[in-house]
């Protein structure tokens, strides 16, 4: 692990930092509850819409402030959603802040935030209709988002291995049932599968059964590639010279599997891995965005999106409201940049 | 001269699929063949006579389709490879390519200890010292095969094979991918390593210069048959079939 | 003799490696020349540098390069000369030739003069007929061809302008015995024919001896030994070269040992500082370490060796 | 040649069996058969329900109704929609047609521009040009369709200059056939064009590689050794190779294309296939989502075929053997 990521450093500097924001992105989201400002379900019902809070130093008098501030806001013109800055209102921005009772990963009981104000409030990112923090949102939907990634791409791998190694390695009769099966899977448009297996089911679900739902049906979709893949990797790996070697060294056929022909397969599978992440990111939101996914209060970036369609409003009055799109590229474009430098730096060629 | 093989009308076809049909390629037609014990038999051939295939099924690489294949007087034709397994040690196979012959993953001392039995410090002791006896040296034992020359690869690929104690090796064209100075180094190991181990080769190549320095009897394969078998000399001084005669007229031309 | 091909002091290389250092050969009209060596040591640089077709990252350093009247080092209209002039085979005809287009459109396309599509046709079914294939060719891919015809078809290609200078990159290597004497033949009869000149890579020695007027020897990026093919093979005077040729299997009897060269052909990346053949030489005195020797010329040859003049006492 | 197609389209038979079994299938898990649903709705009639479950073979077992369903199929009965109460195939007619427009024209413009560029970027590799143009590959095969989406209808919104949504305007009713042509042309061109942004990167990139590869094969080489001019070379030699394994990876680019096309069809109001899904979905409407799914996976056939024949076409190793 040290040992790639030192090679990846040295080769391929882009993927390097890719590495390292997800690891970050990750962070966020399983430290949302010390680091979200507000709960995910606050609303702040005098807040509609309200812009991006900007933190200052400098207040209007241009005095200098060492703790950063902000200034309370007021809604001035509800139809337009217009606010105004208080200017007497200077609030500054504390560290540990005492904010609403958690339990941070679910175990530990806190009431302090990361950070926040003790006067006014502080929306880094603005808020939605319904006055809620969109920072807070994005942190707590990026569990469900980057999670689904994960999980799904893990339960596809195991199918994919399982059915792309049984094919690979014995060939023949089963090779050919089994590699029809991917086929009629992989004919299927993608997006018309996901629907169409997501009507199987009423559209009222509890959330938990609905984040089932979404991995169950991500990787029913994603198998049938992976398994191509490996297939065809275990297929070429056979017949390499050396593990015809390995079997007539004598050795069990147990492993030659496991010593020969899968440790090559590793570097191969972790790059595929890693590029069909986003897929699963972009079926999650995909589902969520068209309210087949995680549904209200919960957030997800996929749902938090969903005002945005159809709704000019929106999307022309309040363009913070696209910022978990930007959350959705930033990790898809680092999956996608880390994939690439895994490929070269696993290539035995680059060593 | 005891015989160690015995192989008895061999065949074997290969599918190849396109698009349209199975195309059947007979790869070998009934090769009847006797391999002694303490002997280099030399197997010639041009590309696609089935020589290669031959090598691979005797040691049961690859299935045959039909006949028989007798090593030592037991018919390991049928044996299961559960069972096959035992007598895997006995008998081993070099390959042309010494790029593809070694997994690039695992460090070469390690690969040459797969072979070995006993416990850990004796089978490294071991690999060590079948590393020096082809020149590799014991501080380049946990480098990867990538770091390697061509000619090293080779070496390694045979200590790999000698490191079972086998009596009979398959040499698949196992210089042909090298320059001709190293070729002279590995032919002469070749030679060295029968002599102290007691080896007996089954020497296949489409280098009949080769064939004639090195191989007790020659069988030239055409199509899938050996269309001409015996001793080197007579058969290089007097061919009969007219491939044969062909096959050494181009060789020994210049 | 009229001299056709004239290299002078070529080296060829970038900042970090020297591929070829200080070539210098020539080749004569209707003459066949081959170039020896083991892999990676520049004989197929050579015949690029001849065409100027380097790889990107390579390019000619210093020295000249006459061909019939041109400087060919200064020169920037190769296009005129490429396949007009200078033809080139390669060893493994079924990646040269393009898969997708026919034998006879590929041909065609090398005609330089501007004459009508019919006459073309007639002409390349001429030169296909000629190298022994059947006109039937000209209709055919390259994958419906066997290795060997593919072979007479680049050859075909090559020729059809007439060119004065073949250069062939192991053309026999990747085909099978039997096919490769017909290829060979065939290409030693073309220097009359065709009033020929040939540069033939290779690094089977014998061959070069069967098929060349002269040799060159090349190891590590120069030309250790050249001169007439029967005097080169049968009295070598650079160890390497001897040593080369006492490798050959063919050269003992069964039971014997082959006498090899011990250790391995040097990298280009590190090659030793002095003569690349000293690590490997038993004659190497302290001169060979420190300097590379130039070329000595004895009975009609060149060698490039300390061993020959008065250097070695020094 | 005409053996290679039938083969081919001989091949495509399993694949449409085991298609239409697992749409089938997919109904099957689904909790509770859709009459259910139909023995709410007031205005249907039992006997109506009865007549329908007959005609499905409702009744009987799980494979005699898988049978029942494909007999349906292949005579276009593709049931009844209950939420709008007309055949589904009626239905999947009129949104099949703007589907494949759109699909057409974006796979049209995606190809129009991307090969162009990867040539340019092929030739001009690691140079400045070339790394710019690959950076915005980059964002654009990471950024989701959905956003490009929503940041074009930002865009339009802001300046107006296109319409949005649906496939006429107002005054589409008398106007003369030309117009109406043109018409529907500039609804077509903001999900057209959106389609296109998310496709250019991932087709800019694989052209580039397969040119790059051309570039470097051995025939190039002797190409350069006949003396013939550079272009010929380029346009010739390399781009035929190129474009070879681009006809190949048709098939499942527009895999990518029709599941885009029905995302981008419903953000930007296009009545297409993939907004006649997702209403199904919505209101439940089983039949009509499976029949989508079929219709979908049948254009993948046919378009992998399209792409077969095609490489036959230009390929003579797949034409001849």
């Amino acid at each position: 692990m040290k040992k790639t990521l030192q090679r990846l450093r040295k080769r391929n500097y882009i993927s390097y930092i890719s590495f390292w924001i997800i690891v970050f992105l990750y962070f966020l989201a399983i430290l949302a509850d010390f680091i979200a400002p507000y709960p995910f379900n606050k609303q702040f019902r005098d807040y509609p819409l309200c812009p991006p809070t900007k933190i200052h130093f400098f207040d209007h008098n241009k005095k200098f402030h060492l703790r950063p501030f902000v200034y309370e806001v007021k809604l001035v013109n509800p139809a337009l959603n217009q606010y105004e800055i208080v200017k007497e209102r200077i609030c500054p921005v504390y560290f540990f802040v005492k904010g609403e009772k958690k339990k941070i990963l679910g175990i530990f009981p806190s009431t302090r935030n990361l950070f926040g104000t003790k006067e006014g409030k502080i929306f880094l990112f603005g808020t939605d209709m319904h006055g809620r923090d969109i920072f807070s949102r994005i942190l707590y939907g990026a569990r469900i988002s980057l999670s689904i990634g994960i999980i799904g791409v893990s339960i596809s791998f195991f199918l994919g291995f399982l059915i792309g190694g049984i094919s690979g390695y014995f060939g023949g009769k089963i090779d050919n049932i089994l590699m029809r099966l991917v086929e009629i899977f992989m004919m299927f448009p993608a997006f018309y599968l996901m629907l169409a297996l997501r009507a199987v089911f009423p559209l009222n679900l509890s959330s938990f059964q609905i984040y089932l739902l979404i991995v169950i049906i991500l990787s029913l979709i994603g198998w049938a590639g992976l398994a191509r893949i490996i297939r065809g990797m275990v297929l070429s790996i056979k017949e390499e010279e050396y593990v015809l070697a390995a079997k007539s060294l004598g050795l069990s056929s147990f492993r030659i599997i496991f010593k020969h022909i899968i440790p090559n397969t590793f570097s191969y599978s972790i790059t595929a891995i890693t590029l069909s992440i986003p897929g699963y990111i972009l079926g999650e939101s995909t589902l969520s965005l068209l309210g087949l996914g995680i549904q209200e209060p919960y957030p997800s970036w996929g749902n938090m999106l969903s005002v945005c369609i159809g709704n000019l409003r929106v999307l022309s009055n309040a363009p913070w409201m696209l910022i978990p799109g930007l959350f959705i590229f930033l990790t898809i474009i680092c999956f996608n940049f880390l994939g690439d430098g895994l490929r070269d730096v696993f290539d035995p060629k680059n060593w | 001269m005891g015989t160690l093989w015995k192989v008895e009308n061999l065949t074997k076809e290969f599918e190849i699929r396109s698009e349209f049909k199975k195309i059947k390629v007979t790869a070998l037609k009934s090769i009847n063949l006797e391999i002694y014990k303490g002997e280099i038999l030399g197997l010639a051939g041009e590309s696609g006579s089935g020589k290669t295939t031959l090598g691979k099924v005797i040691i049961r690489l690859i299935d045959p389709d039909k006949g028989k294949i007798i090593y030592r007087d037991i018919d390991i034709t049928k044996l299961p490879e559960r069972v096959l397994r035992k007598y895997r040690k006995n008998f081993q196979i070099i390959f042309q390519d010494p790029y593809k012959s070694l997994n690039p993953r695992i460090p070469v001392g390690l690969t040459v200890m797969e072979g070995i039995t006993g416990n850990k410090k004796e089978r490294y002791e071991k690999a060590v010292e079948l590393l020096n006896l082809v020149g590799i040296k014991e501080k380049r034992f946990y480098d990867y095969p990538h770091q390697f020359s061509g000619g090293e690869r080779q070496r390694i690929a045979i200590t790999r094979a000698l490191s079972t104690e086998p009596e009979f090796i398959v040499c698949d064209e196992p210089t042909s991918n090298l320059d001709v100075s190293i070729q002279g180094q590995i032919l002469n190991l070749f030679i060295e390593l029968k002599e102290k181990f007691n080896l007996t080769y089954l020497f296949i190549s489409h280098n009949l210069k080769i064939i004639r320095f090195l191989a007790d009897r020659v069988g030239i394969m055409y199509k899938g048959e050996i269309v001409e078998m015996g001793k080197t000399e007579e058969i290089f001084e007097n061919p009969k079939h007219s491939y044969t005669q062909k096959l050494i007229e181009s060789s020994f031309a210049f | 003799m009229k001299k056709l091909l004239n290299v002078r002091n070529v080296v060829v290389g970038n900042e970090e490696i020297k591929i070829l250092r200080e070539i210098s050969f020539e080749v004569n009209e209707k003459e066949i020349v081959s170039i020896v060596g083991e892999s990676g040591c520049g004989k197929s640089m050579t015949l690029k540098t001849i065409i100027k077709l380097l790889p990107k990252n390579l390019e000619i350093l210093s020295g000249e390069i006459y061909f019939d009247g041109i400087e060919i080092v200064k020169y920037d209209a190769m296009e005129k000369i490429r396949g007009k002039e200078i033809g080139m085979i390669f060893q493994e005809p079924s990646s040269y030739l393009n898969p997708l287009f026919t034998i006879g459109n590929q041909v065609e396309e090398a005609i330089k003069e501007k004459i009508e599509k019919k006459e073309k046709k007639e002409r390349v079914i001429k030169i296909l007929k000629e190298m022994g294939l059947s006109s039937n060719v000209y209709y055919q891919y390259p994958h419906q061809l066997s290795g060997g015809m593919q072979q007479r078809a680049m050859i075909a290609m090559s020729l059809i302008n007439n060119p004065k200078l073949l250069l062939a990159d192991e053309p026999t290597t990747a085909l099978d015995l039997t096919t490769a004497f017909g290829i060979i033949d065939l290409l030693k009869n073309l220097v009359t024919k065709y009033n020929l000149s040939i540069i033939f890579v290779t690094h089977d020695i014998s061959l070069a001896k069967y098929i060349s007027d002269k040799i060159l020897v090349m190891y590590a990026g120069i030309i250790v030994e050249k001169g007439p093919s029967n005097l080169v093979y049968t009295n070598p005077l650079h160890p390497y070269t001897q040593k080369l040729i006492n490798c050959l299997p063919e050269k003992y009897k069964k039971g014997e040992r082959i006498k090899t060269i011990e250790g391995q052909v040097p990298s280009l990346k590190d090659l030793p500082e002095g003569c690349p053949f000293s690590p490997r030489c038993e004659y190497k005195k302290k001169i060979c370490e420190n300097y590379i020797p130039g070329e000595i010329k004895i009975e009609e040859r060149n060698v490039r060796c300390f061993k020959y003049g008065n250097f070695m006492e020094s | 040649m005409r053996r290679y197609i039938l083969n081919r389209l001989f091949q495509f038979i399993p694949l449409l069996i085991g298609m239409t079994f697992i749409s089938f299938l997919i109904i099957q898990i689904s909790p509770g058969d859709y009459f259910t649903q139909l023995k709410m709705n007031p205005e249907i009639s039992p006997e109506t329900i009865e007549n329908m479950r007959k005609l499905f073979g409702l009744d009987r077992p799980v494979i005699i109704q898988y049978f029942y369903w494909l007999k349906n199929i292949f005579t276009f009965n593709l049931g009844e929609s209950f939420s709008y109460h007309v055949p589904v195939s009626f239905l999947i007619k009129v949104r099949l047609k703007n589907t494949i427009a759109l699909s057409i024209f974006s796979i049209l413009l995606t190809w129009i521009i991307s090969i162009p560029l990867g040539i340019y970027g092929a030739i001009k590799d690691k140079s400045f040009n070339e790394r710019v143009l690959s950076f915005f590959a980059y964002i654009g095969i990471s950024l989701p369709s959905f956003f490009i989406a929503m940041l074009v209808i930002f865009f339009i919104s802001k300046t107006a200059i296109l319409p949005l949504g649906g496939t006429t305007s107002i005054f589409y009713e008398n106007a003369s056939g030309f117009e109406k042509f043109i018409d529907y042309l500039k609804h077509l061109l903001v999900p057209g064009i959106i389609l296109t942004l998310s496709g250019i990167g991932s087709l800019y990139r694989l052209m580039k590689n397969n040119f790059l590869e051309a570039l470097n094969s051995p025939y190039i080489f002797t190409a350069c050794a006949k003396g013939i001019p550079t272009y010929k070379i380029y346009f010739k030699h390399a781009l035929r190779n190129a474009i070879n394994p681009m006809i190949t990876i048709f098939g499942y680019e527009l895999s990518g294309i029709l599941s885009g096309a029905g995302l981008v069809e419903i953000i930007t109001g296009w009545p297409g296939m993939g907004r006649l899904v997702l209403e199904g979905v919505l209101s439940f409407d089983l039949y009509l989502v499976m029949a989508s799914l079929l219709i979908g996976g049948i254009l993948l056939i046919f378009g992998n075929l399209l792409a077969d024949i095609l490489l036959a076409l230009v390929d003579p190793r797949v034409r001849l053997r």
